[in-house]
């Protein structure tokens, strides 16, 4: 009975180290949000950069979007920011109205959080206004990945859980998650 | 001529003159004949002849007449023979939000209004299948989708004079030759950048054509205004918040009857600090007219934004309705059916032009079904309220005082910042929203599509950001019973009761039209398009359409002197949208609380965009 | 004077005795066996060990405070940190050394204390150590891991809710909670049934020690305040995780449900810690007077009055709440109320000691600064009950000020007396009594300095959990001086240390009973053998080793683990009831037990799924050892 | 050990008394509710005190007495006290004396409560004060909708006024308090509390949130002014109107940054086009003595500092760093400066 006990205790304090390590980067609090990368990156992208039919190739990977999508803080900001810029208006809690839903897997300008900034710093053809300069960035990318939280595409303990209002939908911690697919041709314009 | 009084001896050279000016204008306004006195009705109520002249055949404008009855005369469809309607021809419009739009019938062409991007079509009816004559497109910019409420939806054109008059989403207003198809002229109206959008149907009186704004929803300033109908060019504009000069308040001319609306620039002082610049008030409904008075009749929306805290006051001149000068756009009189309104119930819905035996005389009124759950009777001469009657379940106000006019809300529902207050009836599109009811001149009753729904409603603060909504609620709607989500009834306006109701599973959406063959038509958002007896309301005959119904139905004669009923199918607007805008019935506030209640509208209603047109088999 | 009973019947007998007892109730050597042990001795020393590393730990945490309010706008520690550092300062004292080192001063002695040979429920005892430990050791991980507690210990919601602390910050500080209650509430059942079940014959519940009283007082609070923080802290993960609206006034919860239920429980906490320590207190000082405590029926009714009216005052922690003023009138009344217990018992130790003849050693040293620091502290919570002055005082540092001075001088200063008092029971050495008077002296001026000047600050309006403070409104002084007397503990707490660690290797053998003290735990040897007591000692007196007439009881098994139940009121022997042996089955469940609770901080179904594995370590913990025909047996 | 008891004693009452003339001060009463609580913390620092002198005499007694014993003969009998009948009659009267004590006081409490209950509120300012992470939202009501008006962190009152404080609060529970004026009372979420307030001292005082409210919760002050009531006329006046119009190059400059670019988003500044509501109502900043709830003077330097980076000085805030260069920089500061 010995060597299982052992066998027990390792694998419940290996648990324990990697889910507090994973921890230690969701809880980071940082107020100023990471920098920048250095060199060319995309500051901005138009709709243009989205192939037809096919999958979006839209803005490149950005190295700050993981440090964002995997924060609960930044999330949980990216929430406030969602409702204090007016976001909520037409999108609703994720369900949409004026502007399409956020929180299914249809994204007709694509789903990653990169392409979300894209879509709030530029704004979109059919009705999303441009928030640039409007919005600071870092809160921008807040927003995104809150947005992605509608889906549940960040991770569960990231995530943040319902708010302190009319419960609208589940809380963000129960959303299965819907990964972005490109928007079916037959879709129109919304 | 004293509004307040009425000297009967002087009634009928008032009539003649009117009508006779009225056809100076107007080439396609009724031949001009001794005005008859309008035929009595079981009820007493009467539509006045010169606000609502005897049938012609033609639908030329989305309320039928300037009485905004929605009656025909024509009796060639009836309650023995309407089981035999069937399709004659349909007509795509080739979009797919809501198709609010007015089918107008002028002479041998069919005309309508597409949503987003505004098309207008002309369909020849001499042309067997609904062949399209020619197609007005007026390319509004795509990014002023966003700046509409609800769907960027149209109720339709306006024929006068051989043009044909209407609002393109964008805030422009278009003339387009009725012949041709070419336009002649467009003006812009408002600013979309700002939230500024324009789907009224216009309405043209002498010479004017009279368009108002929409966007209480993004914290704009509404106004009505008169354009000149033969360059567009501003004749007024008058502002419904703000400055007397700004709203057209003359004191010379503005004889309220109730004190509350007398006193200089009620509508800054009561607001607090500059709210009222981003204070609503828009005017994108109905618009009435009553050419012996020479008086318009319109209402105005809700004060912005719906937090009602970022607004103390009474909000003037929102949530009112004001009878105004067509010539000058002075106000005569106002109305306020919601005094600092808390439940975006907007008051622009049709004001029907109806003289009624009244306490042993007859009273010259509009008869208003309101949003917030009344039907009013106002003496359109003056402005004083005569009756003001619940027509669903109302819990947001405990009535009317009738004393003083003024609304009595209720405290147990007054919502203030971080509360939920549940349970509130009618909820935000109100008891009835914009879908226009009809009145029979054959049986005295309105017929009245409305809604049956209740919500909870949790205000929170909002900024305004000029382009965004500016709102700042989280509304959830549901049924005010089980099943019920709306109701078509008839109503009495005299008795000032129910006469008969249909339930409905879902809101009532669509418009209602009244005929001499005593019937009345209306849709429902599954689609189905209902023939009702309109004294009994049995349904007679109904017809499952290929999208739900949030249009207005018309009937009129064709080229071939038969009888046909129009309507477009193609679910949308507020109602819809959680179909046609795909929305995601997960979140309970999308489409601003019908996410909550509309998860099986979504399996039952398909999106959709076509001109039906019934018609008796050929004989 | 030794004070044993007669172990010797006969030298060859009595050895022969002594080596089958210990076989039967030893703990091993190995490392397995050391896990495996339910001896409450050992669990109490762990326990006792275990709870003072929290409070070096928390410590540490103060001192860090005071130096970054030593200063204004001292950009020592970021704001984040601060909030993390006094959320973990408050709940590592209340949670985890409080509470925890009450209990465990039961564990040790309440047993010897009854003249029994094991706790009940031993087993029980084991696991609830184990779940302290992974509870404590699971909060202190991820506070270093910058997952701590980040809104106090009290976190209110909606700040510790799902919208304003995103994050598993509070999720952990609240299943530390479910972990530290999970422990206490079975502490409590283990101590209750001891007291009330294996006292020694005779020891009628009117001849009991006034400290078995108040454990029994505490855990009987214990049993009814922790499940209302447990159901607050449940509801609040809950709300965090899967989205209920407990606490979501915009849903029908409410935010002050949560201070209701967090103060129904966070005021008789403060008296759970704070009624230990008056049994301690009582207990030396008997033994420094030699005096026999005076009113001794007063004490009893006091201790319980302390119990009772500790359920009715919780809400002067909301009296800024907006409840009804009449209603606030009310807790203003109980909450005045219980100065009289407390003022009962402060002047019978005083009248015991006036009567007696005391030796200012180092526990009485202790008491007596108890006495003058918890007198002060115990007036200001008069106050601070009264509810316009509450209203200027609440949530100042006046209110920081009070309640250090109830608990440290009201739990800590007595801890302390009875650390020095019971060391030498429990290692068999004494500590050095010079070193004792410096750690007392230094640590009564330093507590001194650090809090008095708080009075100040709060009336002069700081308030509590600011992480810095603007120069120029008259707090830089007071907080300076406040820093320094922080020092000065530090140094105290230091000597304590030292004074521990040299004397288990080099202080003075003690003897059964180097303070000639009158309570059963002094009848045995020092420290005890494995099994307590090779006779179950016979009680005639409520001072049972100061009487001339010291019977025994024989008849226990030797050769198999027994106890000695006895009647709950007047002790007369009940029944022999087998204790159970050594198993390794309560640390196997304690584990799953962590498991589960971790687990369901990320996912609600680890709570199922967990929940297997404990059940399978309950299975192997409870399985029937002795064949049902021999347990037949030994009933008969 | 009497000694230190002593000192204890005469340091709690001489400090505690001691004039501590702060503008954040429960002993430095300025108005009715913070004057009558002074009255109750002098009963019940007298009856209290009492106390306290008498247990340490007491227990002084005790001790000396025992030193005494330590040289006399050992006691006989160690469970049988012969001092039991006086002492046991001494402990009834003890016991009599704390419920005296305790009954003193709690009548005290309770009429000082009642007649802080039974305020006097005629012709009451009504003021609602919302409480937000972390500042203060400052209404100040009126039944006519023209004569309201919004500020942020400050409080003018007028001397000899009653003020009727409306308190809510828009994230977490707040707790307002102004100590020279009165005790506290929180702000929670989803409920209304009320406080009235007599004012009676002209000053200026400090009030800080003190209930626990997260990051910032230490920067949480407001500046409250009490003032003779033609100086609150004036100021409530001034706040009335919108905001000056630029009236030089750089304030016309620096409205376009505020408005154009990220600030106008959060902030209100009346009169412009900024309507943000998220963010304090800025329209009369250069009027108030204090930037960001407190933490800084307001003026040139303080603007400066603050708009460089706000993250710095109240980590944590939801004033994001707005990059901008030094020129934008200058220009918003000469327009906010102008806001007065």
């Amino acid at each position: 009975m010995s060597s299982p006990c052992r066998r027990l205790e390792r694998l419940a304090a290996a648990a324990l180290a990697a889910a507090l390590l994973a921890g230690c980067q969701r809880e980071t609090r940082d107020f100023h949000g990471p920098p920048p990368p250095s060199g060319p990156q995309a500051s901005g992208v138009s709709p243009s950069d989205l192939a037809a039919g096919g999958g979006p190739i839209g803005p490149p990977h950005d190295p700050r979007a993981a440090i964002y999508e995997d924060n609960a803080f930044h999330i949980g900001e990216g929430k406030r920011y969602y409702d204090w810029y007016n976001c909520y208006g037409c999108h609703a809690a994720g369900g949409g109205d004026i502007g399409p839903p956020l929180m299914d897997d249809q994204w007709i300008y694509g789903g990653s959080i990169e392409q979300i900034h894209a879509s709030i710093v530029e704004g979109r053809p059919n009705g999303m206004p441009s928030f640039r300069n409007k919005i600071p960035d870092d809160q921008v990318w807040e927003i995104a990945a809150y947005i992605r939280s509608m889906g549940g595409n960040v991770a569960k303990d990231a995530a943040p859980s319902r708010g302190d209002e009319l419960q609208s939908s589940l809380a963000k911690t129960q959303v299965k998650p819907t990964p972005a697919k490109p928007a079916a041709p037959t879709d129109q314009p919304r | 001529m004293d509004r307040r009084v009425w000297p009967a001896g002087r009634t009928a050279s008032a009539f003649a003159l009117v009508v006779l000016a009225l056809a100076a204008c107007s080439r396609n306004a009724p031949p001009p004949g001794p005005a008859k006195p309008p035929a009595a009705t079981p009820t007493g109520a009467v539509a006045p002849a010169a606000a609502s002249p005897d049938d012609d055949g033609q639908w030329t404008m989305p309320a039928k007449d300037y009485a905004n009855t929605r009656y025909s005369g024509l009796d060639q469809i009836n309650t023995g023979n309407v089981k035999g309607l069937q399709v004659a021809f349909t007509v795509s419009t080739e979009t797919l939000k809501g198709q609010e739009s007015a089918v107008l019938a002028v002479g041998d062409t069919l005309y309508f209004v597409t949503p987003y991007p505004n098309n207008l079509y002309a369909i020849d009816l001499e042309k067997p299948g609904g062949a399209v004559k020619w197609k007005y497109q007026p390319k509004p910019d795509a990014a002023a989708q966003g700046e509409a409420c609800c769907q960027p939806i149209n109720r339709g054109p306006v024929y006068s004079n051989g043009v044909i008059y209407y609002n393109t989403i964008d805030a422009w207003t278009h003339a387009v030759d009725a012949k041709t198809g070419q336009l002649k002229w467009k003006v812009k109206v408002g600013d979309f950048h700002k939230g500024e959008t324009t789907n009224m149907a216009p309405i043209v009186v002498k010479d004017h054509v009279i368009v108002g704004n929409s966007g209480a929803e993004f914290g704009v300033r509404g106004w009505i205004a008169a354009l000149n109908a033969g360059d567009g060019s501003l004749a007024w504009r008058a502002y419904s918040t703000g400055p007397d000069k700004d709203v057209l308040i003359d004191p010379a001319v503005f004889k309220p009857f109730y004190p509350q609306y007398k006193g200089t620039d009620l509508g800054v002082s009561h607001w607090r600090g500059e709210q009222w610049k981003i204070g609503g008030g828009t005017v994108w409904g109905w618009i009435s007219y009553d050419p012996e008075l020479d008086l318009i009749f319109h209402g105005t929306s809700n004060p912005a934004p719906w937090n009602h805290e970022a607004r103390p006051g009474d909000n003037n001149w929102t949530e009112g309705i004001f009878a105004r000068d067509p010539e000058t756009g002075k106000a005569h009189w106002f109305y306020q059916y919601s005094p600092h309104g808390l439940w975006d119930h907007s008051s622009v819905n049709e004001n029907i032009i109806l003289d009624l035996p009244w306490q042993g005389r007859t009273r010259h009124v509009v008869v208003h079904p309101e949003r917030n759950g009344y039907i009013y009777v106002i003496d359109r001469t003056s402005g004083e309220l005569l009756a003001a009657d619940p027509f669903m379940k109302v819990t947001a106000s405990l009535g009317v005082d009738m004393k003083t006019g003024k609304l009595i809300d209720n405290p147990e529902k007054r919502p203030t910042e971080g509360k939920v207050v549940r349970e509130v009836c009618p909820n935000s599109p109100g008891a009835k929203d914009w879908n226009p009811s009809a009145f029979s001149k054959q049986t005295g009753l309105l017929y009245v599509p409305h809604n049956n729904l209740c919500m909870d409603w949790e205000t929170k603060p909002v900024s305004y950001l000029a382009g965004t909504p500016y709102i700042g609620v989280n509304p959830r709607f549901y049924p005010a019973d089980p099943g019920k989500g709306g109701e078509f009834m008839a109503w009495d306006p005299v008795a000032r009761k129910k006469v008969w109701t249909i339930d409905e599973k879902w809101p009532v959406w669509s418009g209602a039209v009244a005929t001499a063959g005593g019937l009345v038509f209306y849709g429902n958002l599954e689609g189905w398009f209902k023939a009702v007896d309109a004294r009994t309301g049995q349904v007679l005959w109904q017809f499952k359409t290929a999208s739900g119904i949030v249009g207005q139905p018309t009937t009129w004669r064709g080229p071939d002197g038969r009888q046909y009923v129009s309507v477009l199918s193609g679910i949308g607007g507020w109602a819809g949208a959680m179909v046609s805008s795909q929305l995601d019935p997960r979140d309970a506030t999308a489409a601003k609380g019908f996410g909550n209640m509309s998860a099986d509208l979504k399996k039952e209603s398909a999106i959709g965009g076509m001109l039906y047109v019934f018609a008796l088999p050929k004989a | 004077m030794s004070a044993a009973y007669p172990r010797e019947v006969g030298a060859k007998e009595a050895e022969a005795l002594h080596a089958q007892l210990d076989a039967t109730w030893r703990t091993g050597t190995g490392f397995w066996d050391r896990l495996a042990t339910v001896d409450h001795k050992i669990v109490g020393r762990r326990y006792i060990v275990t709870g003072f590393v929290f409070f070096v730990l928390a410590g540490i945490l103060a001192v860090l405070m005071r130096l970054q309010l030593a200063t204004p706008q001292s950009g020592l520690i970021s704001a984040d940190r601060y909030n993390q550092i006094f959320s973990m300062h408050g709940t590592t004292m209340m949670f985890l050394f409080a509470v925890p080192i009450m209990e465990a001063m039961g564990v040790y002695l309440v047993p010897l204390m009854c003249g029994t040979r094991n706790i009940a429920y031993p087993r029980l005892n084991a696991y609830s150590y184990w779940v302290y430990l992974f509870g404590g050791v699971m909060i202190w991980v991820a506070f270093l891991l910058n997952v701590g507690p980040e809104t106090g210990w009290f976190s209110y919601v909606p700040l510790a809710g799902p919208e304003f602390s995103p994050g598993k910050r509070t999720d952990f500080w609240a299943q530390m909670i479910t972990f530290t209650e999970v422990s206490a509430l079975a502490v409590a059942a283990e101590l209750i049934a001891t007291i009330l079940k294996q006292r020694a014959p005779g020891m009628t519940l009117a001849r009991m020690p006034l400290f078995l009283w108040s454990i029994l007082v505490t855990s009987v609070m214990i049993l009814f305040a922790m499940p209302a923080v447990m159901l607050a802290s449940s509801f609040l993960i809950s709300d965090r995780l899967i989205g209920t609206h407990f606490y979501n006034p915009a849903e029908g919860g409410d935010p002050l449900l949560w201070q209701h239920l967090f103060w129904f429980f966070g005021h008789p906490e403060v008296y759970i810690i704070f009624v230990p320590a008056l049994g301690m207190v009582s207990s030396i000082v008997a033994t420094f007077a030699q005096r026999t405590i005076f009113a001794y029926p007063a004490m009893v009714m006091a201790l319980i009055g302390n119990g009772l009216l500790a359920f009715g005052l919780w809400v002067h922690h909301m009296f800024a709440t907006g409840l009804p003023r009449l209603g606030n009138s009310f807790y203003t009344s109980a909450s005045m109320t219980i100065a009289l217990p407390a003022g009962v018992q402060i002047f019978c130790w005083i009248a015991t000691l006036w009567d007696g003849k005391p030796r200012f050693k180092a526990p009485l040293l202790f008491v007596l600064g108890f006495v003058v620091i918890f007198v002060l502290g115990g007036l200001t919570g008069v106050m601070l009950a009264s509810v316009p002055l509450d209203l200027q005082l609440h949530d100042t540092y006046f209110v920081v000020a009070h309640f250090h001075y109830v608990l440290i001088g009201g739990a800590v200063f007595p801890l302390f007396g009875g650390f020095y008092y019971w060391f030498p029971k429990i290692t068999g050495r004494m500590l050095s009594e010079k070193a004792g008077a410096w750690n007392f002296w230094l640590f009564f001026v330093g507590f001194n300095v650090a809090f008095f000047p708080m009075h100040i600050l709060g009336l002069i309006g700081m308030p509590r959990r600011v992480y810095t403070y603007p120069a120029g409104l008259g707090w830089e002084l007071w907080n300076r001086i406040s820093t320094l007397g922080g020092l000065v503990i530090v140094v105290s707490v230091l000597i304590f240390i030292g004074n521990v660690t040299v004397s288990l290797r080099r202080g003075a053998l003690a003897g059964d009973n180097p303070w000639d003290a009158a309570t059963l735990e002094w009848a045995t040897t020092s420290p005890p053998p494995s099994y307590n007591f090779a006779h179950i000692p016979v009680v005639t007196t409520r001072e049972a080793l100061w009487s001339e007439d010291r019977p025994v009881m024989e008849g226990l098994k030797s050769e198999s683990r027994e106890v000695l139940c006895t009647s709950v009121l007047d002790a007369e022997p009940d029944m022999r009831h087998a204790s159970p042996k050594p198993s390794l089955w309560p640390l196997f469940t304690a584990l799953a037990t962590s498991a589960m609770f971790i687990g369901s901080i990320f996912h609600e179904w680890a709570l199922v799924w967990g929940s297997l594995p404990i059940v399978v370590g309950l299975i192997g913990w409870l399985w029937p050892t002795t064949p049902p025909k021999r347990q037949l047996e030994a009933a008969t | 050990m009497r000694r230190a008891a002593a000192w204890l004693a005469m340091g709690m009452a001489g400090l505690a008394l001691a004039a501590c003339s702060g503008a954040q001060d429960s002993l430095n009463p300025a108005g009715d509710q913070a004057a009558h609580t002074q009255d109750v913390w002098r009963l019940m620092l007298i009856v209290c005190g009492a106390m306290y002198v008498l247990v340490m005499a007491f227990l002084g007694w005790a001790l000396w007495r025992a030193r005494r014993a330590l040289d006399g003969p050992p006691l006989e009998d160690a469970v049988k006290s012969s001092a039991d009948a006086p002492m046991r009659n001494a402990l009834v009267g003890w016991t009599a004396l704390i419920i005296l004590g305790l009954g003193v006081l709690a009548v005290g409490s309770f009429l000082v409560d009642r007649s802080l209950a039974r305020a006097d509120t005629k012709d009451a300012l009504h003021i609602k004060i919302t409480g937000n992470q972390w500042w203060w939202q400052v209404e100040y009501q009126d039944p006519d909708p023209s004569r309201q008006f919004t500020t942020a962190n400050e409080l003018h009152l007028p001397a000899n006024r009653p003020a009727i404080l409306e308190l809510a609060a828009q994230d977490v529970i707040h707790s307002f308090w102004i100590p020279n004026l009165a005790g506290k009372e929180d702000l929670i979420p989803g409920r209304t509390n009320w406080l009235t307030l007599n004012p009676r001292r002209i000053g200026v005082y400090r009030g800080q949130c003190a209930e626990f409210c997260g990051l910032q919760h230490a920067q949480m002050a407001l500046d409250a002014t009490v003032e003779d009531p033609q100086a609150f006329e004036a100021w409530r006046q001034a706040q009335l109107k919108p905001a000056p119009p630029p009236s030089n190059d750089a304030q016309v400059r620096g409205q376009g940054v505020f408005i154009n670019g990220a600030c106008g988003s959060c902030h209100e500044i009346a009169g412009s086009d900024a309507h943000g509501r998220t963010g304090p109502d800025l329209t009369h900043l250069a009027s108030r003595r204090k930037l960001a709830a407190g933490a800084l003077p307001v003026g040139r330097d303080g603007l400066i500092a603050w708009l460089h980076d706000p993250q710095a000085i109240k980590p944590g805030n939801h004033m994001p760093l707005v990059h901008m260069s030094d020129q934008d920089l200058n220009d918003l500061v000469a327009y906010l400066q102008s806001l007065s």
